[in-house]
């Protein structure tokens, strides 16, 4: 209690910061609200497309094998543990939105060097059966690490993003998908005939 | 906040034309009023601070560099002066300045038709939609002075109705057709390469199809290749001239850019000269395309990098790395030129007669060729580096052949040893063992600057 | 993720069956039974139906196709017998039977000395760690008959603990050392490279060092580059052989496919051998190392496609490409190494002195060294093709100034024309011009083969 009440002002400076505190949340809830920031708490794709700087990655991704079974999340994201999958998201979230805001982005996007590790994981989370060969291992488990230290997409040039890559790559993408290809209005007018 | 607000506003915003002007239009500002950002881009290619290893928009003055080319060139104008290209805002202001187009004044006419302006400038277009292709080559080169003024620009590449990428030369329409080839059914990805072969092509002046006229060809009928392009001279009797201590017929080969790219490896996977020196670029959500045409090296982020992941220090080494080993040995090949011509030359002065002279002089003549082709495009060392290789190497195989029988008949004339080679030091050196007068040169040059270029601005 | 992989190895070690070997047991078929995939790919290299346009596993005579070389090696085993490889499976075999290895029978022994089973068999690393390595190498061919039976295996490659890659020769690794590298701190990619590197290499027999052992030595003090090799061996005042028409003292390469495919895109890349030649295969849901080494041309969808998404056509294509354009230059080099060795007999012949020869005949065995570095590995052309273009073109350059020197020499000793080319049509003519009784030779290795190579088994 003590130490909240360092934290009231003096009684003259009371309604400036009151004020101030409201515009503060206000421009925050707007900021919040226009960049969808709520979404990066989903796993939906069409989060990362909300800066359509991530529009080729997107893209790229959608015509993928992956897009049945893996969205952004699930590579990009750690998953050994949710502490780990939040605490990742948001300072990277942090960085994104700061360097979208203040155009800090580059032409060319290329992932670091924490991500790389993270995606790489995430590769081998799902494709473990396949990388795991069970007369070898009940010999030696070195093989397996070797067949795992080295990046996959090394080989895999292609997936999941393909190799073009630049802000500018995929310009007639359409990011996102709509979300039916039938529109509403056809729906209406079948069911009125119905 | 706000400028989130902003850029999400950008994705939907567009340029409306502001300004109407026709496809003749010569002046880019024009074009430049409706596409402020290719505009401004375009107007980049005025920079010349960037220098790479052999390449960039700095100029290199090519015989001081090396001046072997002095004689290699001896009784042609490239032996007078010779820089590496720059920008294209100077493409009109380095013709107009070498020592190549002479020093035209009132009475006194230039050595080059007007088919040099040919590739200089959007008002070739427009002056040939008004006079006709043939009227505009002819003539010599001061004759168009006053009327070829804007540099390189818009009208050179584009439709002015759609922006479309289109073809304002006729050489290449006429090159496409003799090779039985449909130019307007070609890809946009193929328009994106072609509009550059408008000019950085191998090219010669055919004076046999129009009286009186020097009509800018493309030697292409049997196909792009090195062989192929001397097939097709051999085939016509053509010969640039004819070296001044050798005399070999000889052929001059200009910026194949075009024809050695496409042996290459990125030319065989759709890539295109765009790609990488006109990369795409995003501001905000609007795309557009760089018209700051240079070195991919001073840009390597949105060149390379847009296909490649590795770091800019690799990618350029890469770059440098290949033009080293070619050139490592192109060096090697042009002084064994040297030695052939002062050879050959050795040899008329011992009394050597033309039928003992004959084959020899085509090998040099075929020697230097590729050696040319190979240097000339400035890009050839990364843009096919295999096949440029593989030029190279056939050119000192040939200089090699003649200079054994050089030396069998300067033996059989009397003369069985070394024949010194030149001191050619220097530039000057050079130009003085090939017999060049160039304070004459230089001076008549300053007079024709001071007093006729004024008026043809 | 790791730790997901270790808790299925405890299951998996529960209840599988195990062999148990030593490191140093030479029968694959041993380690194989607790490897069945990799060890039935490993039986796969005794396919020899595929054939690329120059390379794969069926068998090429490389005398009969290029008669050339005969003349090239004369004076040396070489210009008897020369097959392109073939899979790992016949390494044994092919040694046994090749005419270079001779005809050795009781009281008669092999010209070579036993450092020729060092790279065709894990009973070396066997009988190094008996013997010694020095005492492996002494002795004639023939003296380890009996004791070398087995063909390149897993022992070769593998730790026979942890199946690691490892290093089996001491050749590789005292290489390393002399340079200051430590073989045992490099990357496990790199690892994927350095067991081929144990064999893939351009070697000498140093018999300096031991008196009486022909120790197998790697040239590679000053670097790895051609260059640098060739200034190891000048320094070293080594020569491979006395060339019996020329009298130049020669180099010969063998094989340096690692350290030129060390110079091209994709080694700069990381890519390993084992990536294009052991790339993975996946059977059923196992992902495992296709243990079949082989042309990659014979696999493109695991080992090109993974990397490269173009049609199988089109990759094959841009490897035959690069063999062509790489091959039609090399094939002139030869012919002008047949001439520069018959010119330089004919001088003797006409009483040349060793002071004229001197620097010809140097110029001979460097432009000969280029050539058999390019040539003697056989994926050069594609896993460095501008590097190996540069060599091939100093190596034009080179042969060229020898001629011109031959020629002005052969004019002092009063011969001012062409010397002949001999008629070398076929291997039989060629192997006739050098002096070889082939018939001989070929019926006392017949002998060998009947009656020594039993007793080997
Ligand atoms: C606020 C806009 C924005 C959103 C939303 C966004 N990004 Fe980004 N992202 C950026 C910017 C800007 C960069 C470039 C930052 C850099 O180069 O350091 C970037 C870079 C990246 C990178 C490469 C750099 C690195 O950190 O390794 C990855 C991977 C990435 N984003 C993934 C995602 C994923 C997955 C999502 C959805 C969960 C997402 N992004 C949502 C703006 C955004
Ligand atoms: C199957 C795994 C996978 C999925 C799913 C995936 N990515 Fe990636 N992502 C990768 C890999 C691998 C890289 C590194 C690529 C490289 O280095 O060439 C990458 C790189 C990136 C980058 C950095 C750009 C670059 O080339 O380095 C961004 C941005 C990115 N991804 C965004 C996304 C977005 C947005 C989605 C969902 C629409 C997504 N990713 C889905 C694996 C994935
Ligand atoms: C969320 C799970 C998941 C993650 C993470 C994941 N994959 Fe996959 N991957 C799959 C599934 C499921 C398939 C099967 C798709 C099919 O059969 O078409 C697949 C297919 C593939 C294929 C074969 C099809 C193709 O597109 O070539 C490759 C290669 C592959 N994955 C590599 C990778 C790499 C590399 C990564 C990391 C960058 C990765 N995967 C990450 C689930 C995943
Ligand atoms: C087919 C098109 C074409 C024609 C015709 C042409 N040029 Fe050029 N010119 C070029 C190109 C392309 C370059 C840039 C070369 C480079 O990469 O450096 C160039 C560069 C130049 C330069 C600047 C570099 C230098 O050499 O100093 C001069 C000057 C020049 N040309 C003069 C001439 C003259 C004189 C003629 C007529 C004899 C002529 N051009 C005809 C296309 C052409
Ligand atoms: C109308 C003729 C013409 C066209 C069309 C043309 N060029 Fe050029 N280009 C030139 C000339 C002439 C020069 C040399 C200018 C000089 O040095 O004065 C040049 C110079 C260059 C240079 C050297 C620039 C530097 O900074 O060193 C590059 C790179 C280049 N061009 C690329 C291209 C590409 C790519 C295209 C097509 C997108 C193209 N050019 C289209 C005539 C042309
Ligand atoms: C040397 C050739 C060349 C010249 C000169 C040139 N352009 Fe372009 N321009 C191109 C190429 C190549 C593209 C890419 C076209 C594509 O991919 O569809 C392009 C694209 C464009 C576009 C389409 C939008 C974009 O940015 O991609 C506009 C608008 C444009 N140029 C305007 C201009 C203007 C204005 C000028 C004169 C100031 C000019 N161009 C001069 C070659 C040229
Ligand atoms: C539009 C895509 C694209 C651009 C831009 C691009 N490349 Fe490439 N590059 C490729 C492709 C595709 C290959 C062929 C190999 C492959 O399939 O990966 C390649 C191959 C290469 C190679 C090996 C080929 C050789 O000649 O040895 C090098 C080196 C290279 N690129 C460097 C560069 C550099 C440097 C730049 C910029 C100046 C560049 N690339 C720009 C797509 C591109
Ligand atoms: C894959 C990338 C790539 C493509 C595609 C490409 N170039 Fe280049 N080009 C380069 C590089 C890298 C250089 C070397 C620049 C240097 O040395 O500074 C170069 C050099 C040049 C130069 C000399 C520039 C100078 O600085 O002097 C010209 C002119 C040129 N290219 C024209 C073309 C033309 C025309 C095409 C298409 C036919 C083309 N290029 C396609 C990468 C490319
Ligand atoms: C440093 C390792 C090494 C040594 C030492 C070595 N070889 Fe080889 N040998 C190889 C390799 C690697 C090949 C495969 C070459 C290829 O690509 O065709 C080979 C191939 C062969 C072949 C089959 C191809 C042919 O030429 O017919 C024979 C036979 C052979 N070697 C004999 C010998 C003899 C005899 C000696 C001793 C003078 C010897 N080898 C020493 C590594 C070696
Ligand atoms: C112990 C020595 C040794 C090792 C280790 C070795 N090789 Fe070989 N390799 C040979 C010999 C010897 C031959 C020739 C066999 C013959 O023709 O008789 C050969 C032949 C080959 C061939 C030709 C096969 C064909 O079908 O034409 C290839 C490809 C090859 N090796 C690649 C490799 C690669 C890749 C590695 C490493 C993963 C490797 N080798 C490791 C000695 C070795
Ligand atoms: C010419 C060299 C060579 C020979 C001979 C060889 N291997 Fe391998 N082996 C390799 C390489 C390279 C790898 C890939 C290792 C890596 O990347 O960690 C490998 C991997 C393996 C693995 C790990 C699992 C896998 O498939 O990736 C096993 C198990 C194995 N080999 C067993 C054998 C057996 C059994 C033999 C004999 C029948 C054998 N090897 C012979 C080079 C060789
Ligand atoms: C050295 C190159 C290389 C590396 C590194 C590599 N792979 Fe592969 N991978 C291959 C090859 C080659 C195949 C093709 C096997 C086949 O189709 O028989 C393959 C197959 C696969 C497949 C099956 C594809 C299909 O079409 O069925 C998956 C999934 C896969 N790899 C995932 C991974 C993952 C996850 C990693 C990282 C741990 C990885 N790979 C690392 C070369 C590589
Ligand atoms: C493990 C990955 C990998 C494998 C396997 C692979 N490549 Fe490449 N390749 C590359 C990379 C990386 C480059 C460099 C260019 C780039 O960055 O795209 C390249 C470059 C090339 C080039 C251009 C370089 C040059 O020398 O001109 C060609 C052609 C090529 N590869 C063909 C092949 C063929 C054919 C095979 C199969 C025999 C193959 N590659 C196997 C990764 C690979
Ligand atoms: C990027 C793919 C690639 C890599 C990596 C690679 N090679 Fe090759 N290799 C090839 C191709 C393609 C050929 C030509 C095959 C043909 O002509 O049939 C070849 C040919 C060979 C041959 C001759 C095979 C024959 O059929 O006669 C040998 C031996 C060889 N390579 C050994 C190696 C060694 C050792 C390494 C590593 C130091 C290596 N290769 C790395 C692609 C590769
Ligand atoms: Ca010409
Ligand atoms: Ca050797």
């Amino acid at each position: 209690m003590k130490f909240i009440r360092y934290l009231i002002p003096p009684p003259a400076w009371r309604f400036p910061v009151i004020l101030a505190l409201g515009i503060f949340a206000g421009l925050f809830g707007f900021s919040f609200y226009v960049s969808k920031a709520w979404s990066y708490l989903s796993d939906d794709p069409k989060t990362c497309v909300n800066c359509h700087i991530m529009a080729p990655q997107y893209a790229t991704w959608t015509h993928n094998s992956h897009r049945q079974y893996a969205n952004c999340n699930d590579c990009h994201v750690p998953h050994n543990n949710v502490l780990n999958k939040y605490f990742f998201k948001a300072r990277d979230g942090m960085r994104h939105s700061y360097m979208f805001t203040l155009r800090l982005e580059p032409q060319v996007i290329h992932i670091k060097e924490a991500g790389q590790r993270v995606v790489q994981n995430n590769c081998i989370r799902c494709h473990e059966n396949l990388l795991t060969d069970e007369p070898v291992l009940s010999q030696t488990l070195e093989a397996h690490h070797n067949r795992m230290d080295r990046q996959c997409w090394s080989c895999h040039r292609e997936t999941p993003h393909g190799r073009v890559n630049s802000l500018s790559s995929v310009p007639y993408a359409r990011v996102p998908l709509p979300e039916s290809p039938v529109p509403d209005w056809i729906g209406r007018i079948m069911k009125t005939k119905k | 906040a706000s400028s989130i607000v902003e850029r999400r506003a950008e994705a939907s915003f567009a340029y409306s034309p502001k300004n109407e002007f026709s496809q003749f239009e010569p002046n880019s500002a024009v074009w430049g009023e409706n596409f402020p950002r290719e505009y401004q881009s375009y107007l980049e290619t005025s920079d010349t601070s960037f220098r790479s290893r052999y390449g960039g928009s700095a100029t290199h003055d090519m015989l001081a560099e090396d001046p072997r080319l002095v004689v290699l060139w001896a009784g042609y104008a490239f032996s007078t002066q010779y820089n590496q290209g720059r920008g294209h805002q100077y493409a009109l202001a380095d013709v107009k300045n070498t020592l190549r187009t002479g020093a035209p004044a009132p009475g006194k006419a230039s050595p080059q038709p007007n088919t040099c302006w040919a590739c200089k400038s959007p008002d070739v277009p427009r002056l040939m939609n008004e006079k006709g292709i043939a009227e505009f080559y002819k003539g010599t080169w001061d004759t168009k002075g006053t009327e070829v003024t804007h540099t390189i620009g818009c009208a050179d590449c584009h439709d002015s109705k759609t922006m479309n990428l289109h073809i304002s030369r006729p050489a290449l329409i006429e090159a496409f057709e003799r090779q039985g080839k449909d130019i307007t059914k070609v890809s946009h990805q193929e328009m994106r390469s072609l509009v550059c072969a408008q000019c950085h092509v191998e090219y010669y002046f055919d004076k046999k199809q129009i009286e009186g006229v020097a009509y800018l060809t493309f030697p292409w009928d049997k196909g792009m290749g090195m062989d192929s392009i001397e097939a097709y001279y051999d085939s016509h009797g053509f010969t640039d001239w004819t070296h001044s201590i050798s005399k070999a017929p000889m052929l001059k080969a200009q910026h194949p850019d075009y024809e050695l790219f496409q042996m290459g490896t990125h030319a065989s996977r759709g890539v295109s000269c765009a790609d990488c020196h006109m990369p795409y670029k995003s501001e905000g959500s609007q795309k557009f395309t760089d018209h700051h045409v240079q070195s991919p090296l001073n840009n390597v982020a949105n060149s390379c990098q847009v296909c490649h992941r590795e770091e800019t220090d690799k990618l350029v080494q890469d770059v440098y790395v290949r033009q080293e080993k070619l050139i490592e040995n192109r060096d090697k090949l042009e002084k064994l030129l040297v030695q052939s011509h002062v050879e050959a030359g050795k040899a008329w002065e011992l009394g050597a007669t033309e039928s003992q002279m004959k084959e020899i002089l085509i090998g040099i003549r075929r020697a230097q060729w590729r050696w040319d082709f190979s240097a000339a495009g400035h890009g050839n060392s990364f843009h096919a580096p295999v096949e440029t290789a593989r030029i190279v190497a056939s050119g000192i195989e040939l200089a090699g052949n003649a200079r054994v029988e050089l030396a069998r008949l300067l033996a059989t004339l009397g003369w069985n040893r070394e024949v010194p080679y030149p001191d050619i030091e220097t530039k000057e050196k050079a130009q003085k063992f090939i017999g060049l007068d160039m304070d004459a040169l230089n001076a008549e040059k300053a007079e024709f600057v001071k007093n006729v270029l004024p008026g043809w601005k």
